[in-house]
Parts: C-alpha cells; sequence; structure tokens
C-alpha cells in the first residue's frame, strides 16, 4: 500500500488501518513487538498482520501455541519489564481462557504493588457476532472488561479510530484491551487527510440531532448510522454518539447529548443483565434524571446463547429496524402504555 | 453620552419588562395610548413593580411622584427617552 | 450436460475474490477435487476446486479480474449425469424449500419490557425534564392536572401549555369557574357566621407623611405601598386584641398561636385572593414588602399552592386607591374576623383644633358575633387608628 | 500392556471400514460445494484424510459408551452413527437438524448415540470428558468415555489439567489425540518444546501410544486394545493416531504455513489409497466393489443434502426456548 501523503485523503478498509497500525508502531520503537496465535505465518486469523512476519521477522512477530493463559500472561510480564508488547488474542471468545491473567494480573498489578509495577500492555481482540459462528464464537464481552479497574476498554468503530487508536494505547502506562468488531474488517472508510493522532478518552458525535442519541460504539455504530438515516425519513432527527472508550466512559459527552435530546437509547452487543448499556442507563438517570422526557431504552442481544442459523442470529441481534422501532416507541411515549 | 435610544428599542424593551411582572397579560394587544389601569386592572403593586423594572432595566431611579408618568406605555416611553436624553442610564 | 462453474465462498466474511490464474484452458479435462484456477482473497492465494469430473467448455472470467461470490467463472460439460444435480448456488435467493424468514418479520424476540410500568391510572404522567420546566414556568399544578389523562407530558407540553395560560391569562372558562367558587363560600360564611359591622375613619395623614419621606430616601425597589402599613397596624391590633386573630372550629373558637394576614391581592377580570403573610406581626416592613411583592408576582404568574390560602389567620382586604371609599368585606371562613379599608380619600376634617384638609381612611371590621361583639370590635378598630397614627412604630 | 494379536484382515471387515470412511470422504467433500453455494455457512472445519482415525476407533466402542469431539467433527459423528439426514440438515441450520439447526457444524449432539458434541474452544472437551467419565466410574457400568481432540489442545492449560485427573482418579477415559502435525496454521514444532505426545501422556502416569492414523486396520486394533485396557478397570488410556488433514484448517484459509509438496507426499499414503491398496494385494477386493460403495455413499449424501433442501427452518418463536431447561421434556 503506498504511503499515504498528507494532503490526498486515503480510502482502506478497516483491516488495512488495523494492519498500518501495527506496522507504524513496530516501526516507531524497537520495545514493541507482537505475539498471538498464528498471527505471524498464517496472518492473521483475520489477515491484519499479514506480512508482517516477512518484515519485522520471527522475533517481533511471534506464532504462539493455542496457549492463552500462558502468552497473555508472558505478554503482562514482558511489559513489567519495560517492553511494549502486543498481545492478539484471536477472538474474545478465547480470551476467557485467560481472563485470570487479564483481571488478576495485568488490571491489579499496579494497584496491588502500591504503584510500582505498571503494566502498559495492548490486548488486540476481535468480537462480536453476525458471522452464523455459533454460540462459542459469538460473544461481546466488552462489557465485561469494562468493569474492571485498572483496565482500559476502547472500540475502534472507524478506519481513523482503527488505524490511530493503537498508538494511542501503546503510549498509556495501563493495560489497554482494543476491541475490533469482526464486520468492521471488510469495511471501507475514508481516512481523514492530515489526521496524525487520536485521544482514548473522549466520546465522538458521529452525527448530531435533536430529538433522541442513538448511544453505541464498535460494530454496531453502522448500524446507529443506518437507523438515524431511516428515522431522519421519518421525520425525526437522531445524534449518533460513539463511545469509543467503554472504561472509562465519557459520561460529560453522554450527558451533553442527553440534556439535548431528553431521550437516550443506548445499543450494545452484550446481553442487557449488567451490559455496558446498564452501566449508561444507570449514569444517565444518576447525571441527567430531570433532562429525561422518556425513560432509558436499550437494543442489546437476546438473552440466549446465539443461535447458527442466519434469521435466529439476526433477529436475536441488535438490528437498525430493532433501533429505529425502539424510538419510535419512545417518542409515542411509551410511558402512556 | 450613549447614541440616543431608539424609540423602538426602548418600546420594546418596555413591552419585554410587562410581560415579565405580569405574564397574565397579552402585550401583544395593549393599547399605547389608555391606561394600563383601565386596560388590565394595574393595581398599586403591578405599578410598584414595573417601576422597578424599569429602573433596573435602564438603570436610573424614578421618583415616587413620577409614577403617573408610566400610567400608559407611550407616556412611558416619552418619559423614558426624556430621562435617558438627560443622561444617566442607557 | 453443461455446467456453470461459479466462484464459490471460501470463507465466512469473504464477498469476492480477484482471478490471478486458470489451472485448465478450453478443452482440458478435470477430475473431482482438482484445482481448476486460483484466486487471491484477503489470506491469500487460494485453489479453487471442480466438483465433478469434467471438461472445460468456456472460461468466461479473464486473470485480474476482481468478482463477487457466485459469479459464473466458466462453463463446463460433465460426462453423464452430473455426480450432484445442480441444486441452484445461492447466487441467487436459496431455492431451498423454506427460504428463511426475513427477520424483519420476526415477532420482537425479547418483548421489549414496557418502557416503564405505567403509573397509576389519572396520575400525572410528568417526564422529569417536564417536571422541572414546569417549574421554571410557574405553570400551577392545577394548570396541568387537565392533563393527568392525556399521556405522558412532555417538555414541548408544558413550554406550550405556559404559553397558551400567557396568551389567555385566567381564561374566561377558569374565571367563571373560580368566581362560582368564591361564591358558593361567601354564601355559606354568610349562612354561617352571625357577622357584626363596625366602622371607623382614620387620619391617615401621618402615615403618608411618613411613607413619602421614607420611600424619596430610597431606591424604587425598597419603597413600601400604603396597604402594607394597614396589614401590619391590623398584624400588631390582632396580636394585642383577644378574639380576632384563630378559627372558629367545632363549634368553638380556637385562638391561632402566630398572626398569619391574608392580605388581599386583585385578579385580572375580577375577583381576589388573599394569601397570607406569615407572622406578618413580628417582621419589619422591609420583609413584608419583599414577602407581598414576592407574593403578588406569583399570583400573576398563576402557581399559588392552595396550602397558601389556608394560612391565613386574619384577612385584611381594600379596593386600593382605584376602589370606593368604604368596603364591608364578609369573613372568610373558618377565620373570625376581616378589616377592609376603601380609598384614602381628601375630606375637610378637625386636625389639632383647625378644619383642614386630611387624608382620611374609612376602615371596617366584619367579625363573628359568636367570639367577640361590638364592645371589643370597637377597641380593636382604635388600635389600628392608634397604630397608623404613629407609622415610624410599625 | 499386553496386546491382543490384531484381527484377521478379512473382505468384510475392509469393505465395511472402506464404506465408512468412503460416506465421511463423500459427505465432506458435498460440504465443500455446499459451503461455495452458501448454503453452509459459518466456520467449515474438514477431517478430510483423517477418516481412518474417525472409522477405525468408533469400531471399539459400545452403544452406551460416551463420546466427546471437537469443530472437526463430521467424520467422528458419521462414524459414531449419526444418520446423514439430520447431519446435513444441521449443516443447513434446519430444524430438523441434530441440534434444531442452532449448532452447525462445530456444534453436532446426540444424546441417544451419546455423542456429546463438538467444542469450538480448542481443548474444551477434555474437562467434560473427565465428568463423563467419573459418572461411569461413580455408577459402576463398564461404560468408557472417548475423548477426542487435536494437537492444538496440547498446548491448552486443559489438557494437563485433565490427564492428571485422569490418571489420578484412574477415570474410564480412553483420550484420542488426532495429531495431524497442525495447530490451525501453526505446526506442532513451532508449538511444542517436546513433539512426541504420547510420551508426554505417559509423564502424567497413562498408558500411552501412538499408532499410524492412516492406516485403518491398526487404529481399530489399537482402540480394541485401548478399550479392554480401560474397560478391564486398568486406567485411562493415551491413544496418539498419527495423521494429516488434505485441506486448510477451515475454509478460508490459503495455507501460507506449509507447502503443497508435503500434502500431496501424504495424500500418496492417505487412508483410503492405504486400505483399497492392501484389500486388492490380499485378493480380497477390486475396483467394481470402490465403484458400488463410492456411489451408494454418493446416493446417501445426496439424498441427505434433500433432506436438508426440504426442511424448513426454526420459527424465531422458539429463540429463547431452551436457554433453561424444559425438565418434562425427554
Amino acid at each position: 500500500m503506498s504511503e499515504p501523503n498528507a494532503a490526498a485523503a486515503v480510502r482502506m478498509t478497516y483491516r488495512e488501518a488495523a494492519r498500518e497500525a501495527l506496522r507504524c508502531a513496530l516501526q516507531a520503537d524497537a520495545r514493541v513487538f507482537l505475539m498471538g496465535e498464528d498471527v505471524g505465518r498464517y496472518g492473521g486469523c483475520y489477515a491484519v498482520t499479514k506480512g508482517l512476519l516477512q518484515e519485522f521477522g520471527p522475533e517481533r512477530i511471534r506464532d504462539t501455541p493455542l496457549s492463552e493463559s500462558a502468552f497473555v500472561g508472558a505478554g503482562i510480564g514482558a511489559a513489567i519489564s519495560g517492553l511494549r508488547p502486543i498481545v492478539e488474542i484471536m477472538t474474545v471468545n478465547f480470551s476467557l481462557l485467560a481472563l485470570d491473567q487479564i483481571l488478576n494480573n495485568a488490571a491489579t498489578l499496579c494497584h496491588m504493588s502500591g504503584g510500582q509495577i505498571s503494566v502498559p500492555l495492548v490486548i488486540r481482540m476481535a468480537t462480536g457476532a453476525g458471522r452464523q459462528l455459533a454460540a462459542q464464537h459469538s460473544h461481546s464481552l466488552e462489557g465485561w472488561y469494562a468493569h474492571i479497574p485498572g483496565l482500559r476498554v476502547v472500540a475502534p468503530g472507524t478506519v481513523d479510530d482503527a488505524r490511530f487508536m493503537l498508538a494511542a494505547a501503546l503510549a498509556c502506562p495501563d493495560p489497554v484491551l482494543l476491541f475490533e468488531h469482526i464486520f468492521l474488517y471488510n469495511m471501507e472508510g475514508e481516512l481523514t487527510a492530515g489526521l496524525e493522532s487520536v485521544d482514548i478518552e473522549h466520546a465522538a458525535v458521529r452525527r448530531a440531532g435533536r430529538d433522541v442519541v442513538l448511544i453505541t460504539y464498535g460494530g454496531s455504530l453502522h448500524k446507529c448510522l443506518a437507523a438515524a438515516e431511516q428515522l431522519a425519513a421519518a421525520g425525526i432527527d437522531a445524534e449518533v454518539l460513539d463511545l469509543r472508550t467503554l472504561r472509562p466512559l465519557d459520561d460529560a459527552t453522554i450527558m451533553d447529548s442527553v440534556r439535548r435530546t431528553h431521550r437516550a437509547v443506548i445499543v450494545d452487543e452484550g446481553w442487557r443483565s449488567g451490559s455496558i448499556a446498564a452501566e449508561i442507563t444507570t449514569r444517565i438517570v444518576e447525571q441527567a434524571f430531570y433532562d429525561l422526557d422518556a425513560p432509558v431504552a436499550r437494543v442489546c442481544t437476546a438473552e440466549v446463547p446465539l443461535p447458527y442459523p442466519k434469521h435466529l442470529e439476526d433477529a436475536a441481534l441488535p438490528s437498525p429496524a430493532r433501533v429505529v422501532e425502539t424510538v419510535k416507541q419512545l417518542l409515542a411515549g411509551a410511558g402512556a402504555a | 453620552m450613549t447614541a440616543p435610544m431608539e424609540a423602538t428599542e426602548v418600546r420594546s424593551r418596555l413591552l419585554a419588562l410587562l410581560a415579565a411582572i405580569a405574564p397574565d397579560i397579552d402585550p401583544a394587544n395593549i393599547d399605547p395610548t389608555r391606561e394600563l389601569r383601565d386596560q388590565f386592572d394595574f393595581d398599586s403593586m403591578d405599578r410598584l413593580h414595573f417601576a422597578m423594572a424599569i429602573s433596573t432595566e435602564f438603570r436610573i431611579d424614578i421618583p415616587e411622584p413620577d409614577y403617573p408618568q408610566l400610567g400608559a406605555l407611550q407616556r412611558a416611553c416619552e418619559y423614558l427617552q426624556r430621562r435617558l436624553e438627560a443622561g444617566g442610564g442607557h | 450436460m453443461q455446467v456453470e462453474f461459479r466462484l464459490p465462498s471460501l470463507g465466512a466474511d469473504m464477498e469476492s475474490a480477484t482471478l490471478t490464474q486458470w489451472l485448465k484452458k478450453p478443452g482440458d479435462s478435470v477430475r473431482r477435487g482438482e484445482a481448476i484456477a486460483v484466486v487471491e482473497t484477503e489470506k491469500g492465494l487460494i485453489d479453487i476446486e471442480s466438483y465433478d469430473d469434467a471438461a472445460v467448455t468456456s472460461l468466461v472470467v479473464t486473470p485480474g479480474a476482481k468478482i463477487t461470490v457466485g459469479t459464473v467463472m466458466a462453463h463446463l460439460t460433465v460426462e453423464g449425469a452430473a455426480a450432484a444435480p445442480a441444486h441452484v448456488p445461492v447466487g441467487q435467493p436459496a431455492a431451498s424449500a423454506a427460504a428463511p424468514p426475513t427477520p424483519a418479520a420476526a415477532p420482537q424476540p425479547a418483548a421489549v419490557p414496557a418502557a416503564a410500568a405505567p403509573p397509576a391510572a389519572g396520575r400525572l404522567r410528568l417526564s422529569p425534564a417536564a417536571r422541572r420546566r414546569a417549574h421554571e414556568l410557574g405553570l400551577s399544578p392545577e394548570v396541568l392536572e387537565q392533563q393527568a389523562d392525556a399521556g405522558v407530558v412532555h417538555v414541548e407540553d408544558v413550554e406550550r401549555l405556559a404559553a397558551a395560560a400567557r396568551a389567555t391569562a385566567a381564561p374566561a372558562e377558569a374565571r367563571s369557574a373560580m368566581r362560582s367558587v368564591i361564591g358558593s363560600a361567601m354564601a355559606r360564611a354568610k349562612r354561617e357566621i352571625p357577622h357584626y359591622y363596625l366602622g371607623h375613619t382614620v387620619d391617615f395623614g401621618a402615615a403618608r407623611a411618613w411613607l413619602q419621606r421614607y420611600n424619596a430616601a430610597r431606591p424604587v425597589q425598597e419603597r413600601l405601598v400604603e396597604g402594607l402599613l394597614v396589614t401590619k397596624a391590623v398584624a400588631l391590633a390582632a396580636a394585642h386584641v383577644e378574639g380576632f386573630n384563630g378559627y372558629f372550629r367545632d363549634g368553638r373558637f380556637e385562638r391561632a398561636g402566630a398572626v398569619h394576614v391574608g392580605t388581599a391581592i386583585a385578579l385580572r377580570g375580577g375577583g381576589l385572593v388573599a394569601p397570607a403573610l406569615l407572622d406578618a406581626d413580628r417582621k419589619d416592613l422591609r420583609t413584608l414588602m419583599h414577602e407581598f411583592s414576592n407574593l403578588v408576582a406569583r399570583v400573576r404568574a398563576g402557581h399559588m399552592r392552595s396550602s397558601e390560602f389556608a394560612a391565613a389567620t386574619i384577612t385584611v382586604t381594600s379596593l386600593g386607591e382605584d376602589g370606593v371609599e368604604t368596603l364591608y368585606p364578609i369573613i372568610n371562613p373558618p377565620q373570625v374576623a376581616i378589616v377592609g379599608t376603601g380609598r384614602v380619600a381628601e375630606r375637610p376634617w378637625v386636625y389639632q383644633g383647625v378644619v383642614s384638609i386630611r387624608p382620611l381612611l374609612a376602615v371596617t371590621l366584619a367579625a363573628d358575633h359568636r367570639v367577640t361583639d361590638g364592645r371589643i370590635g370597637s377597641r380593636f378598630l382604635q388600635a389600628i387608628a392608634e397604630l397608623l397614627a404613629a407609622p415610624e412604630r410599625l | 500392556m499386553n496386546a491382543a494379536p490384531p484381527a484377521p484382515v478379512t473382505r468384510e471387515r475392509g469393505l465395511h471400514l472402506l464404506r465408512e470412511m468412503l460416506r465421511i470422504r463423500c459427505f465432506e467433500d458435498r460440504c465443500v460445494q455446499l459451503y461455495g453455494e452458501l448454503k453452509i455457512r459459518g466456520f467449515l472445519h474438514l477431517c478430510n484424510g483423517e477418516e481412518a482415525v474417525a472409522v477405525g476407533t468408533m469400531q471399539a466402542l459400545e452403544p452406551a459408551d460416551a463420546v466427546i469431539s471437537t469443530y472437526r467433527e463430521h467424520g467422528h459423528a458419521i462414524a459414531r452413527g449419526l444418520a446423514m439426514n439430520p447431519l446435513m440438515a444441521e449443516m443447513y441450520g434446519k430444524e430438523s437438524g441434530t441440534s434444531r439447526g442452532r449448532g452447525g457444524s462445530m456444534h453436532i449432539f446426540d444424546a441417544h448415540k451419546r455423542f456429546y458434541g463438538g467444542n469450538a474452544i480448542v481443548g474444551g472437551g477434555l474437562p467434560l470428558a473427565l465428568g463423563l467419565a467419573l459418572a461411569q466410574k461413580l455408577k459402576r457400568t463398564s461404560g468408557v468415555t472417548a475423548c477426542l481432540f487435536g494437537d492444538g489442545a496440547v498446548a491448552e492449560g486443559e489438557f494437563h489439567e485433565s490427564l492428571n485427573l485422569a490418571a489420578l482418579w484412574r477415570l474410564p477415559l480412553l483420550f484420542l489425540c488426532e495429531n495431524n502435525l497442525y495447530a490451525m496454521g501453526t505446526a506442532i514444532e513451532l508449538a511444542e518444546a517436546r513433539t512426541d505426545v504420547s510420551a508426554r501422556a505417559r509423564d502424567y502416569g497413562l498408558a500411552a501410544w501412538s499408532v499410524d492414523g492412516m492406516d485403518v486396520f491398526a487404529v481399530e486394533d489399537a482402540a480394541r486394545n485401548a478399550v479392554a485396557h480401560v474397560r478391564g478397570g486398568q486406567g485411562p488410556v493415551f491413544l496418539e493416531l498419527r495423521t494429516y488433514r488434505f485441506r486448510g484448517h477451515s475454509m478460508f484459509d490459503a495455507q501460507l504455513y506449509r507447502d503443497k509438496a508435503e500434502i500431496e507426499a501424504w495424500q500418496k499414503k492417505g487412508p483410503l489409497i492405504t486400505l483399497t491398496t492392501r484389500l486388492k494385494e490380499l485378493g480380497l477386493m477390486d475396483e467394481t466393489d470402490y465403484q458400488r460403495l463410492e456411489g451408494e455413499a454418493r446416493a446417501e449424501v445426496e439424498a441427505a443434502v434433500d433432506f436438508a433442501e426440504r426442511s424448513g427452518f426454526e420459527p424465531l418463536a422458539e429463540l429463547e426456548r431452551f436457554v433453561y431447561a424444559e425438565p418434562n421434556r425427554v
């Protein structure tokens, strides 16, 4: 891929943006190295790391056995010793095998050691459903990880964020979990001309609106933008707020949107009970209760293990149609039921 | 001395003050020449509130003998423009 | 038998591929499972195999072309019956017996829980934002009550109501409704309470002179009105003369612990309300004026709480400068006394032995004969007169 | 372990094993085409080249024994005796599938056949197998549990925990490691410091030996001996079946990690060629037998495809059923 000059706007896929981010990180800092299942010879389960082994060699692009607990723990150890490892867990589904290392070591060491040790580790994971991979391969557990103090959790939903969030994560002294929704890899988009970095502290309004705010992130962002267009045709002006960071949550921007629109719908691929959507709902009630004209609504995945057949999976997942329906109920004063 | 206040601006600011102290009056159908007292049961407290509002808005004091000057909208406008041209307030 | 060879889908998220190389040319034969072409995908180069033993009839796509899954790439002739009867590949919508029902038609999988359990019928469903806006705009609960059964009241509804309220002041029907309410109360009071009436003319000169000096020395915002002096005088008199400050309930007089003076405020288009100035006997004129000014503003904005009317222990009513000289009021039950004042009028009057023009005020008392009588009543009126004669002591 | 002498090679035994392997081969070849036509979606992992492991091991099991597999499970399921119609319907996601269409290729279940499904998480099946075997032990049945997994699982923590516990509690458990030399895109020598898997199993105190996974007779004999050892109460057995897969890890695999020559070398000693060459040398079969068996297998697969095409999808209203058990159902 030719070196994009600053002026010309470059079109690339989310996958290419993520790959370019890795390449630049590896070029920029000798301490950076990549570890994960099939990241080298196989070129990455989702082909994000294809070509990196040939460019940077086996010492910095390290294929690992299928030993998630082991190599995530190894990433933590290397980070503590001053390196800047990027660990790829093929998908969030396999991260459950490394949950103990992530929670009891990565997230906890700094606090537990009285601040002596910090864990500048980045863990990348594919996440989300929609490809009929059935129950064990379709989880969306970002909300779980966003529950854990000591971790930062980010979800790039655009090409810009896929390109530049990694650098911001690497610059952070604390462990950052970076979730890439599997539906986004093939998504093509424009890299904003001249953009050189992004932050991982703030949410971003992707579409301004007056009547309701659709609060979402990652793989559900494009669904909300589609819903917003359908709503616009029905005379409803929907704001779309891309959270970008799930921990810490950018309360200020969330409340600003709620105060302007008086109605909030949170779209989250997690299961509704104890989800990130539940947390955001609580914060809105705590901080912007008197600005609400309707109860906060949530569009989440049906509380079932994801089924393989497409029609069942589609019915279970959040969809633009369900978002539009939920917004219309809110505006019709669903409370009047 | 600031530029002489346009009559229209004085009038619109007075209407706004009237609407504030008597929200139950519709400023649109005020007859500028008729006594407010006759048009809207504008009692002594309303007149006092009107004077207080004008004094605060235009930063001038209004001696009690001048209250009758504020009895009708048109008269109040003229009174105010005279007071403003005479200096002080804006 | 002619068979179309289409680009197969090779992965869950593969939508297209670029043909890099044909491994067979027209006329070649190919065995089942043998590679017939190579395509470039996200994952790299992948062989495409034939599913039958066949001969290549023609090649449709040229190397370098990027094609989507299902695109016809070549035509093959399969010896005899194709091993697999050609099921129409899904390039077209699946021809399988039961096409998957479209999700949109899906019944809502997890019934969206009712947004909020609907509150008791008739209870006002006011959104938090609307509640705060109503407060800001001074909309009285009564005005909002009418919305109770009209579903959820939102910010826009509140703003619409406030605007409507501003535009029509007290709407005709609301005014008439209020008048009928006042009328029935008065009728009951007249019937049940044995009123007696006393009148007394008071020289208001000293009070007026004191007031003019007081106001001249103060900016507009801190000036007093004449009515307030009367209210304070009545409050002090009610505190000292027994039998005029309290309620008549269950057949006997209840003396009120504090003096809350109901002070008349004229309503646009007729009618009076008399919200109470609490502890009027103990507060200085400046505080009383501030509180009274606030009461008037809230009455004008139309959001008085009904409770505020009930607090009065005695009432002072007047027609102000525009009214007639003498007013004979009716007691507000369950109170036991009411003082009325007319317009201050310039009259000839013997003052310090000389006939001169004096500002005179007709003060009347209506009281409950079950509690007091004319002798006590006249002492009460004289106390008021003495207080007005020494305004600096109010 | 005093292994019984290998069973005699007869025409009947040979053709039976060949039929089973052909049924698997034809089923999966047809799946490749159906995947290309978008009829089958999601992930599809084929055991092409490893048929002898599936067929050979399943001969040694009784109906009451339990089987647990991985996402590369079509061969195991067919060899275990699951009917092809519901199997193909499951690939289509139809309601008449083995799991009502909900599992797809990676999650095939049959409670009656005690086939406890594929597991999409590498190594995820091993702890389950401990439980199935523990129940057999506690119920004093003579049942055995067969746990199939690949060489990739050897790197998972669950592998080490499970082998130790099986040995510690002397569970009636048969570990069947289908070592096809690649864990997805990583060759075993790039993943394991010690690649002799059966030797490592012995370190945990299990009876363990390695078998040529391409010779279905050898696999069957080894499996029968192992089952006899386990059913005789002498504790768990670990069989390393050395085999090779001729196709990618899953459908979308450019196989950058190995070269074509290696694949072709293994194809020359594939399970079908190995069996038919030996039977022909012994004069126990000829090409017409092969054509007949392959034709029958293809016909059975086509019938299954028609069954799947004609089956309906599960109604949306059923989406939330079975999130929790319905005890009164069988």
